[in-house]
């Protein structure tokens, strides 16, 4: 197998691990740091992508389509913060289960109401079109780099914003006992409706990237949002630097296992099979991988609770 | 009064193929003005568990005569054989899996589209007379993407590689990573519907420029309109282009375009065919006369959109396939027809089938 | 069972003898396998109120289970009609024989999965049960000779000594029989001592342990009876169908057969008999009615959490009693 | 005088902090022996290590002379370790029959029972009616927890371990939000109970301690620094700049 | 400063208050006594808004707070220590004292000077304190609001005997300091001292107020069970 290859692979595994990031960077805040199973998540990340489907095609720009997709995503998560989240928080996690399923069904008959139920396509802009040579000397696209360039920051943005502000204490405080965080003056029902909003925010750019590269389609959040899960699990719920690491972890075991296992069992089996055992396995790897860890760290890689 | 069933693809990244097939059906029937004619229509999502559920409800509480739509060839293959076991006809307008074009074929089972491999193999022809030397050969991993490739090395040979992708996948990245290091010199890829848009989009945007070819399947007008110039010079195979030169079609490209505003593609054109030949058996005999109906349907006695078309001995289609090019059109890129890669195509799996 | 919950208990299993039984006078053979499907339904949910209702473990991972049930029905079945045999070993087609089959593999897989998953709690707990069903999930999917993705059909339904199972309803007879098995078997357990136990492990672990009892033993018995009587809803789940596929596994029957449970009423015994009708029933007949039957599905349920705590249940009957 | 519970050597760091330092001690048939120290010293650390919550770094715990340092929470329970908690334990929405119930359960054997039905056990009755006749809780016995006063779930507490009738009870700060007449009653209850069951008592209740100790040990920074009766305790100049202060 | 008049108050369906009064002057330290469960804590939780009022006024610096939402009257000047500690127990000590801070004469230096122990502690999360150690790191995180009126639930339950001599030391140079106090306590021998009036509820009601020293053995025996 060539460097090349096994380079362009990681660099693969490195930009689904950060759009995988973009996703569970949200999760973690809502599902570890405020305490709610959000089964919806992944349905902010169809609204970011479908809002900039549709505004980049009416108004022509990319760009604008984009904010509108990002801004759309906050609207709506503090909307649905609003009316129907806020009064989660004090209920057990069955209750949130069920609420966000009801969600996840309203969203997804919601859009294809609005925007049909075929695919969009939106197109990468044109400055991050095409590809360009990276110094060991093979093309790669210039999109899948902005999209790993702009998860580093957004990592490095809330790991600061989480672990080193007032902003963030205030947050985690809110999930330990958010009676007395109100008790001690913290609007907390405004503050976790703006953190309920940036995880939208977050799904939403999340989802217009990956609209851009793959397509736009109801459903296309699922599938993410189990990742997504996995991503926190592994890294340690409410821990964005567990995030992190656990998206790129499990982006780049996806990646790699999806070229090596099949090759591997190409090697005593016939194309179509291997393909099948080894993708499958592939599949089954992250998951695996998550059991693994928490069969030993119960609590996932950063654990941050440490509770009595 | 006849009721006919049609499970089909209405919703997610296959779903222009459901849509084109549904549409091309109900344009025949509702030029047929007959109004005697009942079509239920339910969207299986591409997901066979659905499509058997609709299925189940079909026969069991409307008691369909005839049930059709299914595009994909797993769902075919979860729905189709207990529903013509259990005496119901099925005509298919697209899914053509090569166990019911062979061994598992059924005297109640008939195809208007062709069988899977059909088109792959007159693909491979064509590359091995352009002089293709190393095709990196991909497809999905379900029943119709294994006879594509079965169906393209047949007339090819051996490629330089094959690689199976996962049935709706929309990242192609890690495939064309392997491309771009297999050394292969083109590329042959079958990815129906959404999948062969991204795949597209994505290979446009790799930095990798071998020449691609596949069948029509992967270069339809949906699939052309969103990926752009980069399909441009393309070519591909297919048992029908909307400028083959018969009146029928020409009659039914004008009609397709006026009711939908929409060029139509080859799905139309077997949506259309299909609901043709049931027309033309149910002028001849009732489905409750089973075996009467069934002659009728044999006969193929109807105007092709494709011109010439009879049924091979396993109910499968004998026809020609073409070949098309990808040419800039009206704001965006469209199909042409070149030429004929094979004439009176049989499928492979004809001997195999004994009813 | 007492008051009001006791005569709501007593209106729904009249309804599961009565309804379907006119619903076959009438001819209407669509229904009446529509009730077996809400019957099969009920039960993987009766399964997964024992863990999740009165253990408090939140699996999120029961279809792996009810998956196992369909494929044991399955491959037998495959294997029966191709005169083939599975590893050396021929198999059945006897349902009797299928459904042990099924209990037990279950069983054991669940003993595994809850060996591993009940060290970790909360989140973490419905995250890795539901890690273990996606692995079943793919290997599913993985592997060919059982169709793979594509899923297994079964052309001939299984068959029970005595009886002609493809009568819709004698087949519907097993189903509410097997229903009606398992809720008077969970009952049973949650009036024992282990129902005790257990429900002490869901409230208070702590209390649990310093009585001198494991907690983790208590409940991995538990996860385990649970994961059989879903298993048992799978394989007849697998013969009503005539279909087994991967997507009987996936995480999103999973989260139905949670849902069904919550609609119904968590930890009441017949909770999930009412949330497996509200929720076919809706599914089916709005689905008949509109096209955006998924909106309003949606918006019901919400309005369910929403404003009646306790699900169905919990609406109409109060809040639960225990003695 | 019969030894009880005996601890040796016990020691427990968390990171560079030795919460528990070398600790030796032990418990006698018919005694009430008070751990007392200042905040942090590691009583509930001691506590925990003794009940099996926590695992030591070292040392043995021996019970009735047999080792139990090995055992899980559970086993030691079984084996006569009854405690209470700092913090209420009870399930909230059970009556206090049916959390009393549980531990009676155990004492009477195993609970891999799937058939009989508890409800009409009449053996568990007679124990569960026995003790909460202990502790004068028989009149509220089917309230929910959740509506008694703090002071009846605090002795619905000591009901439960009565009803594993343990060789021992371990109390970390069963006086702990009571009032003062609660405080008096939970004193009285336990002055009744430590010539059937021998007590080791946290608590920061200088006059309960004073009044129910038969010998009071005072933990300092995870180590054992006095330990003798209540009037040489009350004096020790070391304790009393630790611990009590001067009043 | 504060004034009470008439609340009830109840938890779902169960009424707890049925009638309290209440009024501390600035400056001043009110003890509010009762034996278990007459509803001193849910006094408070209603004056501090968690278990809005149903009925009644409260009136705090000349402004009607009973309907406003929790926070809104902790701004206003009201700093709670409540009953059962309740530190946050995923943060560190340093961040339980300073996530809800407002800026005033108590700080990071002169809690840690009041509290040594929780200095040593700074780094530790707050849930693996000792239970006496978290009463002190509420007790702080109260004062770091700089609040007007400072109440405290039972805050010495489960301190050492030198600790609680300090903190009682610690109340009496804040009240000096012009700081008004509204204290729950079970130990009357310490708080009374401290006090400038009690207020003492009986199953939900205020049936006794005055100053400390009119506080007779009768009234005490029959209220508060000494
Ligand atoms: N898991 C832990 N990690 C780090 N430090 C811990 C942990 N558990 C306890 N400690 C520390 O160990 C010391 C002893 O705690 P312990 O709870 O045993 O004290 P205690 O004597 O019961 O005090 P109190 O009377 O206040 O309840 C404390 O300083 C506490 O902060
Ligand atoms: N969360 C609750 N739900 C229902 N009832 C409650 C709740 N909290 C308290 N109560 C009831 O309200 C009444 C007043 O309780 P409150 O806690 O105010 O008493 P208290 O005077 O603070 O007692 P203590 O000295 O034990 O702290 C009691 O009868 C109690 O049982
Ligand atoms: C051509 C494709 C759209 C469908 C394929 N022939 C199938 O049977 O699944
Ligand atoms: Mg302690
Ligand atoms: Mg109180």
């Amino acid at each position: 197998m060539p460097l090349s290859l096994i380079i362009e692979q990681a660099l693969n595994g490195l930009q689904l691990g950060v759009t995988l990031f973009l996703m569970a960077s949200g999760l973690t805040l809502v599902f570890g740091v405020m305490g709610l199973i959000n089964l919806a998540h992944g349905s902010l990340y169809m609204v970011g992508a479908f809002v900039t489907a549709w505004v980049s095609a009416s108004v022509g720009s990319f760009w604008i389509g984009l904010g509108a997709g990002i801004m759309a995503a906050a609207a709506v998560g503090a909307l649905v913060e609003v009316a129907v989240i806020r009064r989660l928080y004090a209920r057990d996690h069955l209750d949130q289960v069920l609420a966000t399923f009801a969600l996840i069904l309203i969203f997804s008959e919601g859009t294809r109401w609005l925007f049909g139920s075929q695919p969009l396509w939106l197109d990468v802009p044109d400055l991050l079109s095409g590809a360009v040579t990276l110094p060991g000397g093979s093309p790669y696209p210039v999109f899948r780099l902005a999209i790993i360039a702009m998860g580093a920051l957004v990592a490095l943005g809330l790991y600061l914003m989480i672990s080193r502000t007032r902003l963030g204490m205030r947050i985690r405080a809110g999930e330990a006992d958010r009676e007395m965080i109100g008790a001690l003056g913290v609007d907390i029902a405004t503050l976790y409706t703006l953190v309920f909003a940036l995880g939208a925010a977050l799904a939403g750019l999340a989802g217009a990237m990956v609209g851009a590269l793959q397509s736009v389609q109801v459903g296309m959040g699922e599938p993410v949002l189990i990742l997504a899960f996995v991503v926190i699990v592994i890294g340690g719920i409410g821990s964005v630097k567990g995030a992190l690491i656990g998206a790129i972890l499990v982006g780049v075991t996806d990646t790699m296992g999806r070229i090596l296992l099949p090759s591997a069992f190409g090697l005593f089996m016939d194309a179509s099979s291997a393909t099948a055992v080894g993708s499958a396995l592939a599949s089954m790897l992250i998951y695996l991988l998550m059991a693994l860890v928490l069969a030993l760290k119960p609590q996932g890689l950063f654990p941050v609770h440490a509770r009595a | 009064d006849t009721k006919i069933g049609m499970i089909t693809t209405l919703s997610g990244g296959g779903s222009h193929l459901g849509i084109d097939v549904r549409d091309g059906f109900m344009l025949a029937i509702a030029q047929s003005g007959r109004t005697d004619i009942e079509v239920m229509i339910e969207d299986d999502a591409r997901k066979p568990d659905v499509a058997k559920t609709i299925s189940d409800k079909f026969v069991q509480r409307d008691n369909v005569d005839i049930l059709t739509g299914i595009i994909w060839s797993n769902l075919a293959m979860a729905v189709v054989p207990s529903v013509t076991r259990g005496g119901t006809f099925y005509i298919s307008p697209n899914a053509g899996p090569s166990p019911l074009a062979g061994a598992m074929c059924n005297e109640n089972y008939f195809n208007v589209a062709w069988q899977n491999n059909d088109l792959h193999a007159a693909m491979g022809a064509y590359m091995k007379d352009a002089g293709v030397e190393k095709p990196f050969i991909l497809a999905p991993n379900y029943p119709a993407g294994t006879d594509a490739l079965t169906g393209f090395k047949s007339t090819f040979g051996e490629p330089e590689r094959e690689i199976f992708t996962q049935l709706g996948q929309t990242d192609y990245a890690a495939e064309i990573a392997q491309i771009r290091a297999s050394g292969a010199d083109s590329v042959f890829f079958f990815l129906p519907g959404g999948m062969g848009i991204s795949f597209m989009k994505q290979y446009a945007a790799s930095g990798v420029d071998l020449p691609v070819y596949g069948p029509a399947f992967s270069f339809d007008e949906v699939i052309l309109g969103a990926v752009g110039d980069a399909a441009l010079g393309v070519f591909n195979t297919s048992q029908w282009a909307y400028d083959l030169d018969n009146p029928t079609n020409a009659a039914f490209v004008e009609s397709f375009r006026a009711e939908y505003g929409r060029t139509p593609t080859l799905y139309a054109s077997q949506g259309f065919d299909t609901a043709n030949l049931i027309l033309s058996a149910l002028e001849v005999a009732e489905p409750s006369d089973a075996d009467a109906f069934r002659a009728a349907l044999e006969a193929a006695n109807f105007d092709s959109v494709r011109g010439d078309f009879a049924f091979n001995s396993n109910h499968h289609p004998v026809q020609d396939i073409l070949v098309r090019q990808v040419v800039a059109g009206d704001g965006k890129p469209t199909n042409q027809l070149v030429g004929v890669a094979v004439e009176d195509h049989r499928d492979a799996y004809a001997a195999e089938c004994n009813m | 069972m007492r008051g009001r919950e006791g005569w709501i208990n007593g209106a729904l299993a009249a309804a599961l003898l009565i309804v379907p039984l006119a619903l076959h006078l009438a001819g209407e053979v669509y229904y009446v396998n529509l009730a077996s499907r809400v019957v099969i339904v009920a039960l993987a949910a009766v399964g997964l109120n024992l863990a999740l209702g009165y253990g408090g473990m939140v699996s999120f991972g029961h279809a792996a289970f009810f998956g196992i049930g369909g494929y044991v029905a399955g491959i037998s079945a495959h294997h029966a009609i191709l005169g083939t045999s599975f590893l050396g070993l021929s198999t059945t087609t006897e349902m009797p024989l299928i459904w042990l089959i099924s209990v037990l593999l279950a069983g054991v897989v669940a003993l595994a999965i809850g060996a591993i998953s009940l060290r970790t709690k909360g989140v973490y707990f419905i995250m890795i049960t539901l890690a273990f069903a996606q692995m079943l999930y793919y290997f599913a999917i993985s592997f060919p000779a059982y169709g793979g993705e594509d899923g297994l059909p079964i052309y001939v339904r299984n068959t029970f000594p005595g009886l002609n199972t493809f009568d819709p309803i004698t087949f519907y007879g097993i189903c509410v029989v097997a229903l009606f098995a398992c809720l008077f078997l969970t009952a049973r357990i949650m009036g024992s001592r282990f129902g005790a136990a257990l429900d002490m492990a869901h409230l208070s672990e702590t209390r649990l342990a310093t009585a001198g009892i494991a907690p983790f033993n208590i409940r991995l018995t538990a996860f385990v009876i649970s994961a059989m009587m879903t298993a048992l809803a799978g394989a007849l789940f697998a013969d009503l169908n005539g279909f087994v596929s991967p997507s009987m596994m996936s995480w999103h029957r999973s989260g139905e057969i949670m849902v069904i449970v919550i609609l119904g009423g968590v930890g009441r015994l017949w909770g999930p008999v009412a949330g497996a009708i509200a929720f076919v029933l809706l599914e089916t007949f709005l689905g008949g009615l509109t096209e955006r039957w998924g909106l309003f599905l949606g918006l019901i349920l919400l309005g369910t959490v929403l404003f009646a705590r306790g699900g169905i249940m919990g609406l109409i009957a109060g809040k639960a009693r225990h003695d | 005088m019969t030894e009880v519970l005996r601890i040796t050597g016990l020691a427990k760091s968390f990171g560079a902090l030795k919460a528990t330092d070398d600790v030796s001690l032990t418990l006698n048939a018919g005694e009430i022996h008070a751990l007392i120290g200042p905040n942090g010293a590691g009583k509930s650390t001691l506590i925990g290590q003794i009940a099996g919550w926590i695992v030591p770094d070292a040392g043995t715990i021996t019970l009735e002379g047999a080792d139990i340092t090995g055992l899980s929470v559970a086993a030691r329970a079984k084996a006569g370790l009854g405690r209470t908690f700092q913090v209420s334990t009870l399930a909230m929405d059970r009556t206090a029959r049916q959390n009393v119930r549980i531990a009676a359960q155990a004492r009477a054997g195993s609970s891999f029972r799937f058939w009989g039905q508890v409800a009409q056990d009449q053996g568990l009755r007679d124990a569960v009616d026995q003790v909460l006749g202990d502790v004068q809780m028989l009149d509220q016995a089917d309230t929910p927890i959740a509506e008694l006063s703090h002071g009846a779930r605090r002795r619905v507490e000591v009901a439960c371990a009565l009803a594993l009738e343990p060789k021992l009870l371990l109390l970390d700060e069963p006086m702990a939000g009571l009032g003062q007449d609660g405080t008096q009653e939970m004193t009285a209850l336990l002055a009744r109970l430590k010539s059937r069951i021998p007590i080791l008592l946290v608590e920061h209740d200088m006059d309960a301690v004073f009044a129910l100790a038969g010998r009071i040990s005072v933990l300092v920074n995870g180590a054992v620094i006095a330990s003798g009766p209540p009037d040489v305790i009350r004096t020790d100049p070391a304790v009393r700049t630790a611990y009590l202060g001067e009043d | 400063m504060l004034s009470v008049q008439g609340i009830e108050a109840s938890y779902g369906a169960a009424q707890a208050l049925f009638g309290v009064d209440l009024t501390i002057e600035a400056g001043q330290a009110h003890a509010l006594m009762g034996r278990n469960g007459m509803g001193k804590t849910t006094t408070i939780r209603a004056i501090c808004g968690l278990t809005p009022a149903q009925k009644g006024d409260i009136t705090f610096q000349g402004r009607k707070i009973a309907h406003l939402p929790s926070h809104k009257i902790a701004r206003a000047g009201i700093g709670l220590v409540p009953e059962g500690r309740r530190c946050f127990a995923t943060l560190t000590v340093r961040e339980n004292l300073i996530a809800t801070a407002r800026p005033g004469a108590w700080d990071v230096a002169t809690v840690s000077k009041l509290f040594p122990r929780l200095e040593e502690r700074a780094g530790q999360m707050a849930a693996t304190l000792s239970g006496g150690e978290q009463q002190m790191l509420a007790i702080g995180r109260a004062l770091m609001t700089n609040p007007a009126l400072l109440i405290l639930d039972e805050a010495t339950e489960g301190l050492a005997p030198t600790i609680r001599a300090e903190i009682w030391a610690a109340l009496r140079a804040l009240k000096a300091d012009g700081q008004s106090l509204l204290i729950v306590d079970k130990t009357l021998k310490e708080i009374l001292p401290v006090a400038d009036a009690c207020t003492i509820l009986e199953r939900g009601r205020s049936v006794w107020s005055g100053p400390p020293d009119a506080l007779t053995d009768d009234l005490t025996t029959r209220y508060i069970g000494v």
